[in-house]
C-alpha cells in the first residue's frame, strides 16, 4: 500500500488542478462559508437556483488537495440537478465515508467515489466533508428559509 | 445480603490476577487495599493500553498527517465513545475531558454558575459534599451575590425528597449533590431530587466521583443535568477526568482555559471558539490517560457495575458486622442504624468509623503496619466532620478486588491497634 | 556551524536506543519522527517510572498514612524538586503542576492578570505566540479593559529590544512573550525583554513550552517572572505541565480550581486557602504523570540541555541547506535570512516550510507515506500565519534523538511529493 | 520492623497519654494557634514568661498521639527554660527529623530523642513538628515584638 497511489488517484488530482469551478458568484441565490477549525481550511460555496433546479455552483478558498478536489466534484455533480439530488448525493457521499457504505452515485457524480480510499486515513475525512458539509447547511437553508449562518464548523460531522 | 461468602459467580479469582499489584507486599505484609474511595488500583489492560500508548504511538492528536497521530486521534475518540456509552450520554459533544472531577465541578460553577447566577439567586447543596463540589459554588455565590442553601440532613447524615422541598424556593437555580459520600458511602435519591430539580427548573448537578466509580449510572434515565468523575477512582489513569453536560447547556458556558485546539479563528485582538467538547479542551490532552480510561470503563463494563456493586454491598454488610464487632468502634452513616439490608437502598462500599477515642491517624498508622491500607482524616469532607462532630475518620472502602479476608485483617489489626494504645 | 556529521560526542546511538518507538516502522517505512514540536517521544526511563507507579504504588498521595500512600507522596515531591532544580528556581512553592502549559498561562491570565488588571492598563505581546499564550490575554483584556499591544516584527519574524520598547509605556502592566516560536524556532531576546520589563515595572511572562523542552533555561538569571512549559514536549507524559511564577507573586494570586487538597479550612459557608503550591493544585493531580515529569528532566539533565541544544543546532543547519536546496522550497524565519550561523544566536530546531503552491496537508500526507512525520497546519499560531501571509506551514521539528539521515529522508520525501504532484 | 514497636515507643505513649500539659492558659503572655490543613490537627499554644523565663506552657487541640507527645515534650522540655534555649531545642529538633541530623538534646529535652523513628516515616514528621512550628511563630513574635498571627500553617516545614 503506498499512500500516494491509495489517496492521490489520478482523478481527485485532476479534479484539484482543475479551475474550473473555483470562483465566487456574485449575486449569487445561496452563498455560505465552511471551515475545519484544526487545519484552517476554509471553502465557500455560491448556489445559483432556477425553479428547484441548480443551475450554477461553484467554491472558492483556501484547503488541501482532498478538500479542494471534492468541491470540484461537488460542482460538476450537482450543477444542472434538483435540490433533491443534490440532498441525495450528499447523504450518499456521507453515508460511504462515514458508514462505510457502498458507494452507489448517480452518473453525473461517480468520480465521488475515487473518495473511498480516505476510509483509511480517518482524520483527512473531513477534508472531503467541508464542501458538502457546507452545501447540507445551504440545503437546511432552502428548506427552512432562513437565513444562512456566517460559519459552518465541520470538524465534527455527524 | 450478609451472605458470609462471596457470590459464586462473580469472578473474584480472575479479577485480582488482573491487578498486578495484587500480589505485593506493604510493610513486609500482603497487601490489603482498602483504600479505593481515595484511588483504585490499576489493571493490566489499563497499563498495557497507556504503555502501549507511550511505546507506539506517542503523537499528539489532532491536526496530525501521518500515521501515529491519526492512530492516537482514533483512540482518544474511542475513549469519548466509551465513556459515553458508560454513562449512557446522548452524543460525544456531552462528554468533556478534564484533568480531574475537581476541574470539571469547578467548569460547571464558573462556566455556568459565575456565567447565569445573579443575587438573590440560591445554589442548593448538602453538609455530605466533598469540597470539591462545595468550595467552587462559595467561590460563585460570594462573586454573583447568589445564596448558598444546605439540605437537612436527618441524624445518620440522609437526604430525603421533604427535606430537599424545604430549601426550593422560587429562586432556586441549582442543586449540587453528591451522588454517593465519600465518608459514608450514602447515596441520596438522586431520582427524586432530579424531579424537584425539575420542577423548580433548576439545573442539577451530580458529583459522580463515587458514585460513577462504583454503581450502573445512566445520566439520561437519572436526569441529571451535570455529572463530574475522575477515572483513576474508576481503575483508569491518574490526570483524567471527566465532564457529562446536557449539550445546550454546555454550549451556552464559558470554557475554563483558552487556547489552542479550542479556537476556531484567532486574530490578533479577539478569537472564535469551537463547539463542544472541544471549546472545553484546550491545549494537549493527557493523550495516555484518556487512552487508559477508555480502557477502564470497558474493562469495568465487562465484568459488569451491577455485578461490582452487588460485591461491594456484600463486602460492606460483612465489614459492618465484623468492624462492629471490635470494642469501642463508632461507624458513622446509615450503616449504623438498621444495618445494611434495612433503611439504605444502594449503600456505597464505603465504611468510616472511628475506635474510642483514639485519633484516626495512630489508627491508619497501625494498620498500616499490618499491611492494611485505609485513609484517614477528613477526607476533604469538613463540613460533613463538622455535621458528625468528629475532627476525621477512618474509612474502609472497597472496590471490585477486595475480599472478605482483606476486611477481616483489618479487623485483626483493629484488635491490634487497640492493644498497642492500651 | 553547519557540519555534516553529528558532533563526535554527542551519544546519538545510545539515545536512539533509549526510546522505544524508534525501533518501529510507520506505513512500512522506519519511523522519522520530525514532529517533537508537538509532542516528544518517551524515553525508557519515564515509561518506567509511570509503569512503576502504576503497578507497584498506585495509591494517592497526601494524607495517606500508609506506605504506598507515602511512597507516592515522597516520589512526587522528588519531582518538583525535579522539575524545579531543572530550571533553577528558588523554592519549591514557585512550581506548580497544572495539566499542560495551556493551564499554566490561564492561570497566570486569570489569576494574576483578571485580578490585578485595570481599563487603560497595557499588556504587550507578539504576533510570534501560540494561541495558548494569547487567547487567554485576549479574554483578560475584554474582562478588565486592558489594552492588547503587539510589539512589531522585523520582516522575517524577529523581535528587537528597540521595537519591544516602542511600545511600553507607564501604563504597561505584563509582557507576555514566547521564549521560542513553535513555528520558526525563533528565539526572542528575553534578556533584554525582562530588563525592559522590569525598568517598566511590568510582570514578564515567557511561554517556554517550547525553550524549555529544547534549550537550558534559568529562572533566576533569565529574570522572568513566570514560565509555562509541558512536560510531553520534553520527554515527559502527557496531562503534566508546570508554572513557575515568583513567590510573592504566586501568593498574591487567586487560583483558578477550587476543592480539595488546597484548603486550609472549609465552613459552610466559605473556606480558606494553604499557601503555595498547594493553593494552585486542587484535586487528585496527574500522579504517575507528575513522577514521570521528574524522570524527564532528570533524564534530559544526564544528558545535558547544552548538548542537546547544540545537538539541534546541527541538525537545523543541515536542514536549512537540504531543504533549501527542494525546488519551489519557502523556508519561513529568521534561518532564511543569513543561514543558521549567522545572526540568530540560538535557533531552536523547527523549519517551517511550504512546497510550492501545494497546500502543507497534502506534502504531510505524501511524507507519511514515506514514513516520515512532520505536523502540518497553522500551528495554533494564527496571527503568526497571518504575519507570515500563508495558511499553514508543514514544520519539521527536531529533538535530541533525530539524525541527519532522517532529514535526508524528509529531502527525498519532499522530491517525492513534488513528482505525485507534478 | 514493624511499625508499632518502631513508631510507637513506650516513652512516646507515655507523654501521649499524659494529660498534664493539656491545658488553656487565660491570660498568656502568648498564644498561637498552628494547623495541618491536609490531616486537620489543630494545637494551641500558651505561653507565660516572666524576665525571658518560660514559666508556664501549655497546649491544648486535636492530634494524632505523634502530634499531641511532641507538644507535650515541648511543655516539658521549655518550661522554667530561657527564649534562647527554646529556640536552640527547637533548631535541634527540627535538624533531627528534616535533615537527618545527630540528636543532641540537653537533659530536659532528652525524650524528643524517641521521635528520631519518625524519620522513616516521612509524612508523618509534620505531625510532630506542629506543636514546634506554632512555637516557631511565638518565638519569631517575641522576638520581633509583633502581634501574633492567628493562624500558622505548618504543613510545608522548611
Ligand atoms: C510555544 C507553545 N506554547 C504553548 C503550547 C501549548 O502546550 P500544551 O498543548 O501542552 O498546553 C505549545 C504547544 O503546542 C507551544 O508550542
Ligand atoms: C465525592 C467526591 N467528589 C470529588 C472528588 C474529587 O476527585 P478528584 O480528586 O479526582 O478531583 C472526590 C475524590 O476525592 C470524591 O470522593
Amino acid at each position: 500500500m503506498n499512500i500516494a497511489d491509495d489517496l492521490y488517484k489520478e482523478i481527485i488530482l485532476d479534479h484539484y488542478r482543475s479551475k474550473k469551478n473555483r470562483r465566487r458568484l456574485d449575486p449569487a441565490d445561496y452563498h455560505q462559508e465552511g471551515v475545519n477549525p484544526s487545519c484552517g481550511d476554509d471553502i465557500e460555496l455560491f448556489i445559483k437556483t432556477d425553479g428547484g433546479i441548480i443551475s450554477e455552483v461553484t467554491y472558492d478558498g483556501i484547503g488541501c488537495s482532498i478538500c479542494t478536489a471534492s468541491a470540484n466534484m461537488l460542482c460538476e455533480a450537482l450543477v444542472g440537478n434538483s435540490i433533491e439530488f443534490a440532498g441525495k448525493v450528499l447523504s450518499r457521499f456521507k453515508g460511504m465515508l462515514i458508514r462505510a457504505e457502498e458507494p452507489d452515485f448517480p452518473d453525473s457524480a461517480a468520480d465521488l467515489e475515487a473518495m473511498q480510499g480516505l476510509r483509511d486515513y480517518p482524520v483527512r475525512i473531513k477534508c472531503a466533508l467541508l464542501a458538502w458539509n457546507t452545501l447540507d447547511q445551504i440545503l437546511n437553508d432552502i428548506q427552512s428559509d432562513e437565513k444562512p449562518q456566517s460559519l459552518v464548523d465541520t470538524e465534527r460531522p455527524g | 445480603m450478609s451472605r458470609r461468602t462471596v457470590s459464586r459467580t462473580y469472578p473474584i479469582d480472575r479479577i485480582r490476577t488482573e491487578f498486578p499489584i495484587l500480589g505485593t507486599t506493604m510493610r513486609g505484609k500482603p497487601l490489603a487495599y482498602l483504600d479505593s474511595g481515595a484511588t483504585s488500583l490499576k489493571p493490566q489492560v489499563v497499563v498495557d493500553a497507556e504503555l502501549h500508548y507511550l511505546t507506539r504511538i506517542s503523537a499528539n492528536i489532532h491536526r496530525g498527517v501521518y500515521q501515529l497521530s491519526e492512530e492516537a486521534t482514533v483512540r482518544f475518540d474511542e475513549a469519548r465513545d466509551s465513556v459515553r456509552q458508560f454513562i449512557n450520554a446522548g452524543d460525544e459533544g456531552e462528554v468533556i475531558f478534564t484533568k480531574n472531577a475537581t476541574e470539571s465541578s469547578n467548569i460547571i460553577a464558573f462556566g455556568w454558575g459565575r456565567k447565569f447566577l445573579k443575587t438573590g439567586d440560591e445554589i442548593i447543596t448538602t453538609e455530605l459534599e466533598h469540597h470539591a463540589n462545595l468550595v467552587p459554588w462559595q467561590q460563585v455565590a460570594a462573586a454573583t451575590g447568589a445564596k448558598l442553601l444546605f439540605v437537612p440532613l436527618d441524624p445518620v447524615g440522609r437526604v430525603s425528597p421533604d427535606a430537599v422541598e424545604s430549601v426550593v424556593t422560587e429562586r432556586t437555580r441549582v442543586m449540587a449533590v453528591t451522588g454517593m459520600s465519600n465518608v459514608t458511602g450514602y447515596m441520596p435519591p438522586l431520582r427524586d431530587i432530579a424531579a424537584i430539580a425539575r420542577r423548580a427548573g433548576a439545573v442539577f448537578v451530580v458529583d459522580g466521583a463515587q458514585l460513577v466509580s462504583h454503581h450502573p449510572v445512566d445520566v439520561q434515565s437519572l436526569g441529571c443535568d451535570f455529572l463530574t468523575f475522575s477515572a483513576h477512582k474508576m481503575c483508569g489513569p491518574t490526570g483524567v477526568g471527566a465532564l457529562y453536560g446536557r449539550r445546550d447547556l454546555l454550549e451556552a458556558m464559558d470554557p475554563l482555559l483558552y487556547g489552542g485546539d479550542m479556537i476556531v479563528r484567532v486574530g490578533k485582538e479577539s478569537a472564535t471558539f469551537k463547539g463542544v467538547p472541544d471549546k472545553f479542551e484546550s491545549g494537549t490532552p493527557n493523550i495516555s490517560g484518556v487512552i487508559g480510561f477508555g480502557a477502564a470503563v470497558r474493562y469495568l463494563q465487562g465484568i459488569g457495575m451491577e455485578a461490582i456493586a452487588g460485591h461491594e454491598q456484600e463486602l460492606l454488610a460483612h465489614a459492618v458486622r465484623r468492624v462492629g464487632e471490635v470494642p469501642g468502634v463508632a461507624i458513622y452513616g446509615p450503616v449504623t442504624e438498621q444495618g445494611v439490608a434495612g433503611g439504605v437502598s444502594e449503600p456505597g462500599g464505603i465504611l468510616s468509623f472511628n475506635l474510642g477515642d483514639l485519633h484516626p491517624h495512630d489508627v491508619g498508622a497501625v494498620l498500616d503496619g499490618e499491611g492494611v491500607a485505609v485513609r484517614t482524616g477528613f477526607h476533604c469532607a469538613q463540613p460533613m466532620m463538622q455535621f458528625l462532630g468528629v475532627p476525621g475518620t477512618v474509612r474502609a472502602s472497597f472496590y471490585l478486588y477486595n475480599t472478605f479476608e482483606e476486611i477481616d485483617r483489618l479487623v485483626d489489626a483493629l484488635n491490634k491497634t487497640l492493644e498497642v494504645f492500651s
